[in-house]
């Protein structure tokens, strides 16, 4: 068995199963805790409040206008870095047949080129934010291992999905074969980490937008 | 893409006529002949194809019938030669573009001098007895 | 042993000029990735070259690797080589058999020892005692590593020599492994391929012949400027795979014009071949222009990737029975996890009051 | 260290082993789903920090919002997170220490004024300001409140229900001296009325006038109101200071209070978090919705201005208003003073951030009660300076006593000369005959 068949088989089931395990097992601990109600009168209704769920689902990624100049750098670096990422996963071919292979979905993908740019880009935001989060002295305080864990496992499938599109260093082989490997290792780590707010952010918005809605509060 | 593709080509077509120049300049300055093989390059058809028409056409051009047919052409410079070799089955086995005088395929032989010598003798002995006889 | 003649006084013979010697170690050199400076040197050596002796043994094969070198193309020069090379012994081929073809083979062996090649195509079984490929009472094994130790070099012709190939395939019931997994203390060199190309073959011996030494090799031990680059690398098909067009299915507008067959299985990036540059029967075509992907035949174990209409970028993802089962696992720990964590944090709360 | 911050008290001793227990049970307890998705979603990346007052004045990274609620995190992580028996078994997340509580309690509370700029901000939909207040709940209960002005008031709220341990009687008196006083007929612990409004302490002890004020309106409107002498104290210093026992008393007096006299509508007093508290907390102190509406003031005189039940004389003014925190950006209610400055015809120049973004003054939370936090918060308070000199107004409203007190403590510790006013007090004082 070679490593290419290894990353393609047995270690892609691994991953898979660590990282549905790991995604129920956080979400239902978390949502399976007490929960009190809310008694006040709300000042909107049920559908009012669910519709601020859904709506600071997506306007969270846009900060206030008067938040902007302050927090300049922080939104150019992870607006590149997160539509970066969006993009290549969504975008590159090869991503796009793997989606279809597990669910069947299927959709037009962008051109090699584009989806490398991207990626590039990508990779210059995740490095510059690295820096950020070691020189910043706020972003020094809050970073914990699980920080720079996270990083690693997301710089790593984007520098050899980068090295595979190129086939540089080594063949298309072993280049794909560390490059499902280090997604492998993602998906493990995803569910333990920090990485988990790609996920809880759905919830985490909705809930908020779901209470401050209750309350009128600012959005 | 496509302009970019041939703007790739363009640039590697440079790099081979650069690459023709110096060979051609060590032929003049101390006789070195060389070659490239152009089927050992990563060119695409359209690539080869440019390359060949910024190469040119020049006053010589050779065809060769030894196992399989060959073309040998000088280009617009004199000293360089586009060749190309086939097989008997007409597919192309070779092609390189050659800094020579004279491409040294076409030079004969000394052992296929030899057996022409032989040959040659036996014809004009034929013929030299054909001739006496109707004397 | 009568001093035989050399291949110069062979082609001279046969009507071939010096011109058409030169000619073809021009093809060989360009062939062999050898700088062109060389063909003059290798149509000499050539030239006063004397025949080989080459001894050719068949396993677990399906004689399909034999057959593809048989009909390459027309009366080249390339067919010459393999008239020259003296192919001492080839159970198919030969027109001795039983016990005269037993003595033949003994006979080159003490002609040769040390100088022969030693051909293998098909994969050695080596379960109970290696009892399901006998020949003359004889198994693989045993042959294998008596004509070896003696051989000059060994020469692994097709998947099944090399790499076990399509015997080796899952559940392997005969224990077959290649001849690299036997062989430790020559040299080899594996032609991979379900069938393998055969220019790939004369390359080999054409180097053999004209320098005296085998040519270089990858980590695989294949014939570095044959299996250096893979056929996605030299494929025709490549810009579209650049450009991110791929056919979807095979009678689709994609497939028309020719797009990219990547997403149709092709296992062109991970084999090592030369199929797309030297093409098939005399240089006609090659799978991928016929609009099938390639399948990765001179991979090892290429009959037990899935399959071959699976994309590369995919894998075999777990089941949604397994994925189902995980999923409770995983709430189960998580209620389990709330549950300790309410016990642990739950103080003697008052409880609200309703009445005023 | 910031310099400017006084150490706690010599007489303070590191918590011990006992104090850090009943810490983390406080910490604990509170966690429902939303705390814990909360702290889950974090992904440090201290953008809180830049639309934090005390982090903007200091460029003080412990000052970042959710490095305040560091041990409440580390308490969730060990005892409560989905994976907390590993990281225990591990020994990923260390225990919290005493030594960290006590590093703890100022960054809790003299550096927070739960104005909930940070949760605005905040990429992941983290409620920061909320996650304090449940953070001092177990720093009350482990005795880690401020020993000081807040811890001594909420005591005394926690006993008496009024943090200044007013007697009924006294504030019968007081009521009515404030009546005769300004010429006002006052209500005072009548059995029956639609509208009770409370008061904050900081009006009974700094304006006693909003208390004239509300009477003179709800008078001009010819409502049914009364004062309830048993519960009229809305301020509920317990709630910032983290007392959830004094909060629930305090609370649950007044709710007592209104329904006795079948209550419509509960006014509450020009005060942030008193309205937070009796607006959403009360209905689940009580157990169930309750029997009448909670409005804030601002709100209340909106709506009656709009409906002309409150008629008033234009005055012909220009100023600036600042938002209470708790009010508009937290409370839902950023409108309705605007909807009052503009039936009074008042010319509104708005401070650069304003409304749902405005600064806080530096006073909530609680932070205007503790006495060593003075320095940080007339720091934060600079903000709110420049940005009211960049109005060029001369008065700057406002619609909460708390802020009221701490602008005007400000401005005299700067020799500010710009008046800061009572919304309220406009209102009264332009009602039309």
């Amino acid at each position: 068995m070679t490593l290419l068949d290894f990353a393609r088989g047995i270690g892609l089931q691994i991953a898979m199963l660590v990282l549905i395990v790991g995604l129920c097992w956080r979400f239902s601990a978390i949502l399976l805790l007490r929960q009190r109600p809310q008694l006040a009168l709300s000042r909107a209704s049920l559908l009012g409040q669910i519709a601020g769920g859904a709506a600071m689902i997506f306007s969270r990624s846009v900060p206030r206008r008067s938040f902007r100049r302050r927090i300049g750098i922080s939104i150019l670096l992870s607006t590149i870095f997160h539509v970066g990422l969006f993009t290549i996963i969504f975008g590159g071919a090869p991503h796009i047949l793997v989606i279809h292979q597990l669910i069947g979905l299927s959709w037009t993908n962008l051109p090699k080129g584009v989806v490398v740019i991207i990626s590039g880009l990508t990779l210059a935001a995740m490095i510059a934010m690295l820096i950020r989060r070691i020189v910043h002295p706020v972003m020094r305080l809050l970073s914990t291992a699980d920080d720079y864990l996270t990083w690693l496992f997301v710089f790593l499938p984007v520098v050899t999905g980068i090295l595979l599109s190129g086939e540089t260093i080594a063949g298309y082989e072993t280049l794909l074969a560390l490059h499902i490997l280090s997604v492998e290792m993602m998906m493990i780590w995803l569910p333990f980490g920090k990485l988990m707010h790609g996920v809880l952010v759905i919830a985490s918005r909705g809930t908020m937008g779901f209470n401050f809605a209750r309350k009128g509060a600012a959005t | 893409m496509t302009d970019l593709a041939s703007l790739a080509d363009d640039g590697l077509v440079d790099a081979l006529l650069m690459e023709v120049a110096a060979m051609l300049g060590r032929l003049v300055d101390k006789g070195e002949t060389a070659s490239i093989d152009l089927r050992g390059l990563p060119l695409s058809f359209s690539c080869i194809a440019n390359l060949e028409q910024r190469l040119g056409r020049g006053e010589i051009l050779v065809q060769l019938d030894a196992a399989g047919r060959s073309e040998l052409r000088e280009t617009a410079f004199p000293g360089v030669w586009w060749t190309q070799h086939c097989d008997e089955a007409g597919r192309v086995i070779a092609m390189l573009i050659e800094v020579n005088t004279i491409p040294d395929i076409l030079r004969a032989d000394p052992i296929d001098m030899a057996a022409s010598l032989r040959r040659l003798a036996g014809v004009t002995h034929h013929a030299a007895f054909r001739q006496a006889s109707h004397a | 042993m009568v001093e035989s003649e050399t291949l110069g006084e062979t082609l001279q013979r046969r009507g071939f000029s010096r011109r058409s010697l030169l000619k073809f170690a021009i093809a060989m050199t360009s062939s062999l990735a050898l700088p062109p400076s060389v063909a003059p040197l290798m149509a000499a050596n050539l030239a006063r070259a004397r025949r080989r002796s080459v001894i050719w043994l068949s396993f677990q094969e399906c004689t399909g690797c034999l057959e593809t070198l048989l009909r390459s193309s027309s009366p080249t020069i390339d067919a010459l080589i393999f008239d020259f090379i003296s192919l001492d012994y080839q159970e198919a081929l030969m027109a001795a058999a039983g016990t005269a073809a037993e003595r033949t083979l003994r006979e080159a062996v003490a002609a040769n020892k040390g100088e022969y090649l030693l051909a293998i195509d098909g994969s050695i079984p080596t379960k109970d005692g290696g009892v399901y490929s006998l020949t003359g009472g004889r198994s693989n094994h045993d042959m294998l590593m008596e004509f070896a130790a003696d051989a000059k070099a060994v020469l692994a012709i097709g998947t099944c020599a090399a790499y076990g190939g399509i015997p080796k395939a899952f559940p392997n019931p005969t224990g077959a492994v290649g001849v690299e997994d036997l062989v430790t203390d020559k040299p080899i060199v594996n032609i991979p391929g379900c069938p393998p190309v055969p220019e790939v073959l004369s390359g080999v011996l054409v180097h053999f012949i004209s320098f005296g030494k085998l040519p270089d090799l990858d980590d695989r031990k294949r014939p570095l400027a044959y299996f250096g680059t893979t056929i996605h690398d030299q494929c025709y098909r490549r810009p579209f795979y650049d450009q991110g067009k791929f056919a979807k299915s095979f009678d689709d507008e994609g497939a028309r014009q020719g797009w990219c067959l990547f997403e149709l299985g092709c296992k062109g990036p991970i084999t090592h071949n030369a199929c797309a540059s030297l093409k098939w029967n005399g240089g006609t075509s090659f799978p991928i222009e016929s609009g099938h992907g390639c399948i990765g035949c001179s991979e090892p174990d290429f009959w037990d990737k899935g399959s071959f209409y699976t994309s590369l970028a995919g894998g075999s993802a777990t089941g949604w029975r397994n994925a189902g089962l995980a999923a409770a696992v995983g709430i189960a720990s998580g209620a389990a996890a709330a549950l300790s964590s309410k016990l642990r944090a739950e103080p003697a709360k008052p409880r609200p009051e309703n009445k005023p | 260290m910031n310099a400017n911050i006084k150490p706690p008290p010599p007489a303070a001793k590191t918590p011990d082993a006992g104090q850090v227990a009943l810490a983390m049970q406080g910490f604990v307890s509170d966690f429902g789903p939303t705390a814990a998705l909360a702290l889950e979603s974090c992904v440090h990346c201290g953008r809180c920090a830049e639309a934090c007052q005390f982090y903007v004045q200091t460029n003080e990274a412990k000052y970042t919002p959710i490095h305040k609620i560091e041990p409440f995190k580390q308490a969730y992580e060990r005892e409560v997170s989905p994976f907390a028996f590993a990281y225990r078994m591990l020994g990923l997340v260390p225990k919290v220490t005493g030594a960290e509580l006590e590093t703890w309690q100022s960054l809790i509370y003299d550096s927070c004024n739960m104005c909930g700029r940070c949760s605005l901000i905040c990429p992941m939909g983290i409620d920061i300001a909320d996650l304090v207040e449940q953070a001092r709940h177990g720093m009350f209960e482990a005795g880690l409140a401020p020993p000081d002005y807040l811890g001594v008031l909420a005591e005394k709220e926690h006993a008496t229900g009024s943090p200044f341990g007013l007697s009924v009687a006294k504030f019968q008196d007081m009521l009515h001296a404030i009546g005769a006083a300004h010429g006002v007929a006052m209500h005072v612990d009548e059995a029956r009325a639609d509208i009770v409004p409370t008061v904050s302490s900081i009006d009974l002890k700094t304006y006693p006038g909003s208390m004239a004020a509300i009477a003179r309106i709800l008078n001009h409107m010819g409502a049914s109101w009364t004062f309830r002498t048993d519960g009229f104290d809305a301020d509920n210093v317990s709630l910032t200071a983290g007392d959830r026992a004094g909060q629930r008393t305090t609370t649950l007096g007044i709710v007592r209070a209104a329904i006795a006299c079948q209550a419509k509508t509960l006014l509450m007093p020009e005060c942030g978090h008193s309205f937070t508290e009796m607006r959403w907390e009360a209905a689940n102190a009580f157990g169930k919705e309750l029997p009448f509406r909670v409005m804030q003031i601002t709100e209340f005189l909106a709506e009656a201005l709009s409906e002309g039940r409150i008629r008033v004389n234009k005055v012909h003014q220009k100023a600036t208003y600042h938002d209470a925190c708790q009010v508009s950006r937290r409370g839902g209610a950023t409108a309705a003073p605007r909807a009052i400055l503009k039936a009074l015809g008042v010319e509104l120049h708005e401070l650069e951030d304003s409304g749902d973004e405005g600064w806080c003054c530096g006073g909530g939370g609680g932070v205007a009660l503790i006495n060593r936090a003075a320095p940080l918060r007339d720091k934060v308070f600079q903000i709110k300076r420049r940005q009211v000199e960049a109005t060029g107004m001369d008065t700057v409203y406002t619609s909460c006593s708390g802020c009221r007190q701490t602008l005007d403590h400000g401005g005299k510790a700067t020799q500010w000369n710009k008046s800061v006013a009572s919304l309220l007090e406009l209102v009264a004082n332009n009602l039309k005959d």
